[in-house]
This record gives C-alpha cells, structure tokens and sequence, in this order.
C-alpha cells in the first residue's frame, strides 16, 4: 500500500469509478492530455479514452451546463472546475438546475453530478486562484458540499460523492493537495457523507474546522497541549448538509468552541455553526463561541495571503480567550 | 487580403400564407396521413392555449405563457422526432410537448404552482419547462453527448426564443456540441419579442440563424408558420444529428400574436395593428387551406376537431382542478434521493404548522 | 404630499437621480417602453431618453458585466435585473469584478454601480421568480447589500444607494411593491447606509428581520402585543456590512431574539446575526435565539409557497419559545 | 429556398515570415518614424518577459504568463490607440500594456503578488489585467456606451485569447457593443493554444473572425506575427469605431512560442518539434528583416537597444525588488471608499497579529 497526497488520492479515487462504473465521466479544462493544472486527473485520459476523460473548450458556464445535461441521462459526470475562481459562471447552473433537478420533476429526472474544483489559498497562486465558496453553496437547497482534509478522507469521499444519486459539490484545498503522504488502500471503500470527523478527542474546548485549515487548527491543538489543555479537533468533512449532533455532543462535553474556517467571515459556514450552537447548545456553552476566520476583505493577492488566512496565532488566541472566559 | 471562409444563411418557406405551393414539395407534404395529424396537435395547442388563459383570468390558473402563432414550429418539429429522442423545451413550447406526450392536465399543474406537473406519465426523460432563459441549451448539449458516447442514435432537441439567442448559455452550449459533434438541434422561435425588447433592439445580426456560424454548425432560416418548411428543416436536421453530422440550428421565423404572458399587456409596447397583421400569416389557416386543396379536409372534419379539442381540454381541466392539493412534504419528499438527518427536523416543523397555510388554490398574476 | 407604494417610490427615487445626475444611467431588460415588468421604470425612459434608460439584450451577464465598464468610466449605472432568480449568471461579474475593482487597483478605478433586483415570494410567481438571494451576495466581501421594507425606505436608501462611491446591491421584496402606501416627499434626502431601523420599541424580546418578511414580524409583535408581550422590531435594512451594535444594543436589554428571514436557513443571514450573539452578546442572551426561515428546501411553486414562507404563527412560536425559556 | 444572407472572412498580411513585402504596403508601414518604436517596444517586450521568467526561476516573482511570439499583437493594436481611449487586457497583454505607459516594476509588482502593480502610474483608465477568462469584454463594452453615450471620441480596446472566445461573455459584450454601436475592438489572440486544449479542440469554425458574424460586426482575421498588418488593421477598426460605425473583432493568428506560464510544463502536451517550427515566424525577425531593408535598422542599432532595454529591464527590476512590502491595512484600506465601521475590529485583529506573519516575499509556483 503506498504513501500518496491528496491529489494522488482525488486521481486514484477517480480511475477507480471511471473502472467501476462505464457510466461515470470526467469534463474539465486541461484534463486530458496535461491531466489537470494540479495533475489530478494525471494519466486518466489515456487510459479511459478521451470519450470518459474530455477536455473541454474554455467555458464553466457549460461545463456544468452540459454535465447536467449528462447526468440527467443516466451518465454520472464528475467535472472539473479548475479553479474555484471560475465557478462562478457556473453558479446559476448549479442553483436553478443542479440542485432543482429532481425536485422539479418530483423525481423523474435526478442529477448525479459530482463538481470538483480545487479552493483556497496559501501556495501564491495568482489572482482567483485562491476562493473559498463553500457557504454560497451549502447555502444553496439541494446542493451537498463536500471538502476533504486528508487523502484518505479525499480517496473515501470522493466514492461517496461520485456514486451519491444527488449532484455533490466537492472542494479540494489546494494547499493540501501536496503537504502530507499518507497510506491509502485501493479499495474501493466509501467514506460516509454527512457526517463529521472527528480527528482527535479533547475536553476543555472543541475546535471545529475543515479542507486546508485543519493543518492549523491540528497546530493549534497541538500548541495548547503543550500546555495542558486538551482540544477536540473536528473536521465538518460534508458541509451540508452539517452533521450537527457531533458538534453539538463535543460542545456539551467541552463547553467552548472555536471554529476556524479561510472564507469570508459574514454569513460563513462558521456563522451557522456557531448560530446553531446558540439556539441548540446555548446551556452548554461556558464561553462565547469563536470564529477564527478570512476576513470580510478580497482574497489578496500572495504578498497578504497569509495576513488573510487565519494563523495558529489567531486559533491559540481565540482558544485561550475562549478558556479564560467566566 | 485574401478570403479565407465564406457563408450563407438559407431560408426555406414551401406554402405560401395562403397555403399555396411555392413549389414542389416534400413528399411528407402531400400525405394527409402524415399531415392532418400535425394540423390536429396546433389546433389541439391552440384551444389549450385559450382555455389556460381562460383560467388564468378567473384566478384557476397562475401566470401562463401562451403560444399562440407558434404552433407549427413545435409540432412540426416534435412530429419529426423519435419517442427516444430527448426535449428540452423553454416555457412556451407545449406545442411540441402536447406532440411529445406530455398531458395538458399536467402543463396545467405546472402553471397552477405545482411541481408534479413536471411528472410527465409519458416522455419521461424530456426535460421539464426551463424558465432561465437559454441554460436548456447547455443541458441539450450533454445530453446529446451522453448519446452519442453510448453510441444511441437518439437526438436532443432544444427550444429558444430570439431572446434567447443573446444568453451566453446559447453560444457555449452550441459551441461544445459542434466541438463534439454531438446530435443536437436547437429550435430557436422568433417570435420577434422577447416581451417588450423587439428582436431589432436584441441584435445587430441579418438573421438569427448566422449565429451558428460562431459555432461552426449549419444555421437555417424557416418560415416558422409554415409547418411544411418546419417539418422538413428539423426532419432534415434529425437524420443528420443521427448520422453523426452534428449539431443544426433553426431559426424558425414567426411572431408571438399574444402577450407575453397572461401578466403582460403587450398595448404598452406595440402597436395592435401590427400584430393584426401578422395574424395573416398565421399557422394554422395556412395549414388547413393546404388540406382543404389535397381535399383532406373540410368543414365538417374541422367542426368535428373542434368539438374533439373542447372536450380533450375539458376534460383535462377538470382532471387538473380535481388533483388534490399538494402536500406539505412533498417539499422535501424529492430535494434528495433520501432525506438527510439534518432536513427532519425541518420536515418536522414545516407539518406542525401546515394546516394553518395549507390548501391554496392556483391562481396568480406576475412573471 | 402623495401616498405612495414601494414600486412607485423606487420610481421616484431613480426619476430624482436621473434629474439630479446626468452620469446616472438605467439599464437592463423591459425597463424602457414596458417601464419594467413590475413597473419601477415606468415614464423614465420617455421621460430621459434611451440613452440613459437602456433596454438590453436578454443577458444578465452582460448586463452587470458592461454596468461595471461603465461605472468605472464615470458613469453612475443601475443595472435591472428582473427577478433575483436571473441574478446568478451575473454573479461572476458581481464577486470577481464589482466587488473587487477598486481594491485590486488601489482605489485608482471605482465601481459606482447599482444592482435592482426583485426578490422574494408571496406573488405567486412562476418557478424562479420567488429567490431570497442575500446571503450569497452579503457574503461576498467588497459589497453592500440593502433592502428596503417601506416605501420611504425604498426611497431614500436607493437614493443613498446610487449615491453611494461603491457597488450597493438594492433588493426590493416584490411582495412589498403594492402592500401598503405611505407619504413619501421628493425631497432628495437620502437615508444612512450600514445602520438598522429599529421599527417598533419593546422590552421583552427582539425581533430582526429584513424586507418582506417584515410584514410578518410587524403582525406577530402586534399578536405578542395583544398578549402583553412587548417586542422591539429592528429592520435590518442594510443586510451589509452589518449594524451589529444596534441589535446588540436591543438584546442586552431584551435578553431574547428572534431573527426572521424568508432565505433558506443554513448559512443564511440570520446564521450570522445569531453567530454574532453568540461570541458578543452570549451573556446578554437570557435565552437561546431563535431563526424563523425559510427551509433549506428548494423555493416552492406557488400552491406551497405560504407553506415555505416564514408564518406570524411561526414566529409567535418562536418568541414565546424564547420567552419560556430559563 | 432562397438565400437571405452572405458573410465572408477576410485575412490580411503584408510582410511574409522573412519580412518581405507580399504587396503595396500601407504608407506608415514605409516610414522608419513610426515603425522604429514599434520595433523598439517589441523588443523591450521580450527583454521583459525573459527576465520576468528568471526572476520567476528564481523565486522572486509568483506564476508569470509570457507574451512570446505575440508581441506585435499587443504593440501593433496599443500604437493604434490614443491616451484617451481604454485598454481592457487580459493577463497576457504586457506588450500593450508598455506602450500604454504601464510601467514594467508596476507589471512586476502585479505577478509578485502585490495589489499596487495594478496602480497605474500612467494610462490612468485602463483596466487591470483580468484574469477570469472572457469578461473583459463586457467590461469595455459598457466603456465603449459610456464614452459614446457622452460623445467622446475614445475607443475601448480588449483582448483575449482563443480559448476565451468560448465562453459567453465574449458573444454577450460583443452583442451588446453591436446593438449599442459603440467604439469597440475586440482583439482575439489566437495563440494555438488554451494552456493545453489546441485551437481546434477549442472551436469547430474555420476561423475564430467568423464569431463577429453571431453578434452582426466586421470581423477580420490577421497575420498577428506581421507588425504591419496588426496595426494596418487595428487602426481601421479604431478609426471606424471613432466614427460611429461600431465594433471590430480581430482575430490575430499567432502562436504561443512558450509554455502558458511559468507554472505550465507544455512539453506534456504538445510536440517540442512544431514549436520550433513556429519559430521561423515570429514577429521581431519578420520586421527587423524589413527595416533593414527600408535603410531604418543594423546591427549596431539591434546592439544598442538591447542594451538599453537590459537597462530598462534591470532598473525596473531593482526598483521591484526596493519596493516596500505591502502593510497589512492595505487589505482594508481600498475595499471601499471609506472603511465601514463594521470592518474596523477585523482590520484591528489583521493589524494585531500582523507582526507574526508578515515579510513575505514575492514569489509562487502555481496558475
Ligand atoms: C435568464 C433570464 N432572464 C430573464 C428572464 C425573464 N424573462 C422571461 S421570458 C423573457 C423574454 C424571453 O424572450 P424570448 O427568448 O424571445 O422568448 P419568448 O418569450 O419570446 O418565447 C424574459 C426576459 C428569464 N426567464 N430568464
Ligand atoms: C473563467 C476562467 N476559467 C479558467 C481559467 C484558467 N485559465 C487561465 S488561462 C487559461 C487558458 C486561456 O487560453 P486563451 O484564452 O487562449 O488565452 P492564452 O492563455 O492562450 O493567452 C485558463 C483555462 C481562467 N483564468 N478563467
Ligand atoms: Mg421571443
Ligand atoms: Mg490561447
């Protein structure tokens, strides 16, 4: 069993579906014969044919335009944006149409449709190539929203999401595509959708947080145990629907809660975490809950990016300011 | 300076307004078998078109698109189609839905504020009514796609308006299946409005058919009130689509004689006597006149018809205002596949206080 | 001094701007001989001309799209978008461009733009006529987002809005556009962005809510009131940036709040406003706040929109939950 | 079947890939005067675009995207232009950009990461390099209906690539533009290649011109490694559009001679061999060739501006490389015109822990 990334592990996942199932098809930019600006989809074309692995003309608008089209008759299109930059075109597609499908026609048509695109910031990337969407989208009825923090959770969800019968918004944080190796067996086996990972137990305060800003937070709780405090680490994995209870039942246990998150901080995911914490956790909380998050600013270019990110500074900080609460 | 590629747009008509041949024919055009069939599915949109806006006025109907003028662009076009093929209409096109099996009490529901309209009985894997404006275009697309990687010698049939043809959606929904060579054709009814905005306000072009030429694919022009020429065109275009030759675009030439919709008042913007005018091009005598010269029609066939239509339509508006309402669940019942855990308690709460809202009649006025 | 409704003081406010500004342009689809499907432009293009009311071609992308080279070229445009349901295929334009242009140049080119958009349901309107779409747009850093709830309000925050040096997207809830009539003068007097209105005072409970629904948060204070209730109303006004001490302010006096909004729940605004009570007012909060919502269901057609809408019954409920409770 | 409309597509070239005159040439093309800085900025061009690549290289600049092989694109369209018209670039488009007055450390600055690379010392006006593929062109369209709308006489000028001309916001703005008449030209690089997708993958046409024929403009394809022809061509089109006579697009045939940026290995997808090939026809020899011929240029000439343009090259990169960094309040300070207050704590918390991480230097490796 090798050691791979998370971008071997999001190109092993995927030529294993492309095996499994005929009906399965990838569409993107660059995705052919490159495999992918970030190599995901690396040797795919040659080996499942450029009819199952199509490079697409330049247009997001119809990439998930058309992938619906796909889906809807019986294929199961995983396309590739290949920045969440550019994901925008393809909003309205995936608003009125991806997420409508089935519900429009009661169930008669349905749309699996996998979506990946890679997000976030911290590798200098130019301008646009370093978004975080995913509230816009988990705020979206009939949308999943799916964001891997590891290879092995990237190899598992992304089975899940590409054999989910409903169209899945996968968010791969570029960032982590390459910082760790990890062993991740072939398998064939599914990860879970909708439910929360929770990384590493702890019980004087719960950090709550997902893609690439778990390195972070797993830094941060690192930092406050070589104090003596003890930080459950959980990883949201499926960002909606949100796997409540978990967060809910570690918060009860902890009574403080940070969550740290790299989009924008008004009306994040972060928001309706800590938002659902005060209207079903409030008698729990010991501490007013913390959100360690981007700024209400423009993502900016790589010279700030790490001002914007939020820094295992921040999270310590916020950690300790949620201890020394009441 | 030398020329490097050069076009053409065609424009096809064979039955001139008063259903005289410009020509000779298609053969199809000599058959009433193959005629009188199409001339019952407008005449059959045409009472439904009157009765929906009938409803709409005494609040039994919400916001209705008719298609009044446009009959045989759908007809002829769904006529030339296989049961196999997909739709992927706009909001104005049950001309060609009624022809692809979808039931008038079901485009009623649809128009009522219900969801199971889109349910279709028949032509199951047709796309529903696309209300943004141009995005079917892209569906059509993959789903052609989709048939030819499976090597299906089925077809994807697109309708837009000429407002429609200035979406981005349009443009890139063409160009990937030219790229792909994927058997589409896409209908596009100029009507001449896209409600107030006349079709010279929405493009520079000659024609709408040339904007094929950005894609590489053949563009036609077609009398859109002539069912022969549209029959033929999209017959045409089909076989081609099948055979691997790849995408068409027609551009059917017609004009919309009603308003927009039933929440438009088309006085504000035109002018009456134009549009009095236009209703002497209209589908539907041109059509007849040519059955009546083949001496496959006359006026008892037509007042039979007539009857026929009253009564399918009847019938389907009381199927229509019989169906029970819709329940509070079906909200969630088809968002996914299987509810998520997180939606129940919504569920939940959305029942408990459901009877105080529930059992609205259709009925509305915008859009 | 004539009563007006909100449509036709949304009228008023753009005639005072063209007369006022002769950079102010209109543009979008229908709004010249038509006057706009709802109205809001009637007379003005007869009354300015075609070149400053500008009926489009049927693009939304565009129509944000050249709205932006304009704006940035002196012009002061107010694009139309005929129902929020449209806006999404302008959404690139908004986040990559309209939000971003005077921050990526460093003030050296601004974006003086508006967009109008109806939203909201309760008109029985065909499908994707009914959207609730501030949330994505408030998320979005670098933009304002108003909607007005009165037709004075709708009068002088568009008047703020066209003046404003920034993009402001002005929502209008249809279901408002012909509700009631007020007084309204063509004084020119703008009212203040980025603050709340607090509508209604009250010591029991806070109710916040924004356009439309307010309509229902205003019946359910008069229900509470016939039962010796007493809530303060606060419009929200303008969704962002966000007037937080004002609601603040109001719950460390009432103890309870309410946020109510017609958007679907998860990541909606009112995740936000309860986020926010959470980490600054959590020991204000007697009780846990409380989100009346629309689903995280798809907008409905028409026969179960007042089943999706949030109900006065839905909102007593939840005010009288936050008054049982602790 | 009658023929309602003809459309053809032009192509124009006056010097061939050794600079010799195919024909009569237009009177600028003989006149030293003007062709000499045309040359220069060309070469200035390539001495920037080596060095952006080194610094690159070297770290001390983020993802880079070079103009090689298209320079006479952007320098035969930027000379073409007045101060007062509008440049709307892609991010490829540093050619026009130098002739505009762009400063090369202000480029620098821009690839380094740094928003005030895009604060333009001069050409005050001009847009930013856009990086979302296609959208400019709406942008200078609704430039282009602000300065007719005021009666100006300033023309909007953007480019993009072939792989752009895919997507819907191109066919938008140029539809918009033709209906609006307004002074407008759109310049379509078309360099082979959208980073690996081939031009013929990117469109089924025969040309990417003929896409001007969807929205009812002139559209001309030109040899866009021919200096001459490219100016010949833009001049007309702005001289046009200054009058009244609407939109241009302009396809300009070149080849993208390096990868698609520093961040792109091209050897992955396409034959090192026709790279070479496409090698004999770029533009710098081709009007050196010919300016040697007019008496105009030799090699002391060819000496001295490459040491003046390492000059350049080299002040601007030490004046890059002494630029203070960026502070942290700048990400606050230009998102709006006055800073809301409800932005003041987050700008606080940036400043508060902006000692920590602050420092970085200018560099990358991905786009
Ligand atoms: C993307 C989008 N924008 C706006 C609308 C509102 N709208 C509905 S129909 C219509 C005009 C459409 O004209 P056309 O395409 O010519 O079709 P027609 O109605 O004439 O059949 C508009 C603007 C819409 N449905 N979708
Ligand atoms: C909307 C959008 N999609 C994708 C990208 C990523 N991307 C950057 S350049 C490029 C290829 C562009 O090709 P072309 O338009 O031919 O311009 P060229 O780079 O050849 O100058 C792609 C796909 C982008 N910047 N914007
Ligand atoms: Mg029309
Ligand atoms: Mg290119």
């Amino acid at each position: 069993m090798a050691e791979i990334n998370l971008v071997e592990a999001v190109n092993l996942a995927l030529a294993h579906e492309l095996a499994r199932d005929e009906a399965v098809v990838l569409l993107g930019e660059d995705i052919g014969a490159n495999g992918g600006v970030f190599r995901a989809t690396a040797g795919l074309q040659q080996r499942f044919g450029a009819g199952r692995v199509v490079d697409t003309p330049l247009a997001e608008t119809a990439i998930v335009g058309t992938a619906i089209g796909m889906a809807a008759m019986g294929l199961r299109p995983v396309a590739e944006i290949q920045f969440s930059g550019f994901l925008y075109p393809a909003i309205d597609h995936l608003v009125n149409h991806a997420a409508r499908l089935r519900n429009r026609t009661r169930g008669r048509l349905a749309c699996p449709l996998v979506v990946r695109t890679p997000c976030g910031g911290g590798i200098h990337a130019p301008e646009h190539h370093s978004e975080s969407p995913e509230a816009m989208l988990a705020h979206t009825p009939g949308l999943r929203v799916v964001m891997p923090s590891s290879p092995a959770r990237a190899y598992g969800l992304l089975l899940a999401a590409i054999r989910d019968p409903d169209p899945v918004m996968f968010l791969e944080p570029t960032r982590m595509y390459r910082l760790f190796r990890q062993e991740v067996a072939d398998d064939g086996e599914a990860l879970p959708l909708d439910v929360c990972f929770t990384l590493r137990g702890g019980t004087d305060l719960t950090l709550v947080s997902w893609g690439a800003m778990l390195h972070e937070t797993q830094a941060a709780a690192d930092a406050l145990a070589a104090e003596g405090i003890s930080a459950e680490v959980i990883d949201v994995a499926t960002l909606k629907p949100l796997d409540l209870p978990t967060i809910l039942e570690s918060v009860a246990r902890t009574g403080r809660c940070v969550i740290v998150h790299e989009a924008a901080r008004t009306a994040g995911l972060g928001a309706e975490i800590a938002a659902s914490l005060a209207e079903e956790g409030l008698y729990s909380l010991l501490a007013p809950v913390q959100r360690v998050t981007g700024y209400d600013t423009v993502m900016p270019l790589s010279r700030l990016e790490y001002q914007y990110l939020p820094s295992v500074e921040r999270i310590v900080a916020a950690a300790r300011k949620t201890l020394e609460a009441s | 300076m030398s020329t490097v590629a050069r076009f053409h747009i065609d424009h096809t008509r064979f039955l001139d307004p008063q259903g005289e041949p410009l020509g000779p024919l298609p053969d199809f055009a000599c058959d009433p078998a193959r005629l009188v069939p199409m001339y019952r599915a407008m005449y059959l949109t045409r009472s439904f078109d009157a009765k929906a806006i009938a409803l709409q006025r005494t609040g039994k109907l919400g916001t209705f698109a008719s298609a009044l003028g446009q009959e045989a662009i759908g007809v002829g076009v769904a006529s030339a189609m296989r049961p196999e093929d997909a739709l992927f209409p706009s909001y104005r096109e049950h001309a060609a839905q009624l022809v692809r099996g979808v039931r008038i009490e079901e485009s009623l529901r649809y128009w009522g504020g219900d969801e199971r309209g889109s349910d279709f009985a028949e032509a199951r894997h047709d796309f529903p009514n696309c209300v943004p404006i141009g995005t079917q275009v892209c569906h059509a697309a993959g789903a052609a796609y989709a048939f030819r990687l499976r090597g299906e010698a089925r077809a994807a049939v697109c309708f837009l308006g000429d407002g429609g043809s200035s979406k981005g959606d349009f443009y890139e929904g063409l160009n990937f299946a030219a790229v792909w060579k994927a058997p589409l054709l896409v209908v596009l009814s100029n009507n001449q409005w896209a409600i107030s905005v006349p079709r010279s306000a929405q493009s520079a072009t000659a024609t709408l058919a040339q904007k094929a030429i950005a894609a590489g694919v053949e563009g036609v022009q077609v009398d859109g009130n002539d069912l022969v020429a549209v029959h033929h065109v999209a017959r045409e275009a089909l076989a081609k689509a099948r055979a691997g030759g790849g995408p068409t675009l027609i551009e059917a030439v017609t004009y919309r004689l009603g308003d927009h919709t039933t929440a438009d008042d088309a006085s504000r913007y035109r002018d009456p006597a134009v549009v009095q005018e236009q209703w002497s091009f209209e589908p539907l005598t041109r059509l007849r006149n040519h059955l009546v010269k083949l001496g496959a029609w006359g006026p008892e066939k037509e007042e039979a018809l007539a009857r026929e239509c009253a009564e399918t339509v009847n019938a389907a508006v009381e199927a229509y205002l019989s169906t029970p309402p819709p329940t509070t669940a079906a909200m969630f019942d088809h968002l996914f596949a299987t509810l998520p855990a997180a939606l129940a308690a919504q569920r939940d709460e959305a029942l408990r206080f459901a009877p105080r809202t529930a059992g609205r009649q259709p009925g509305g006025d915008h859009g």
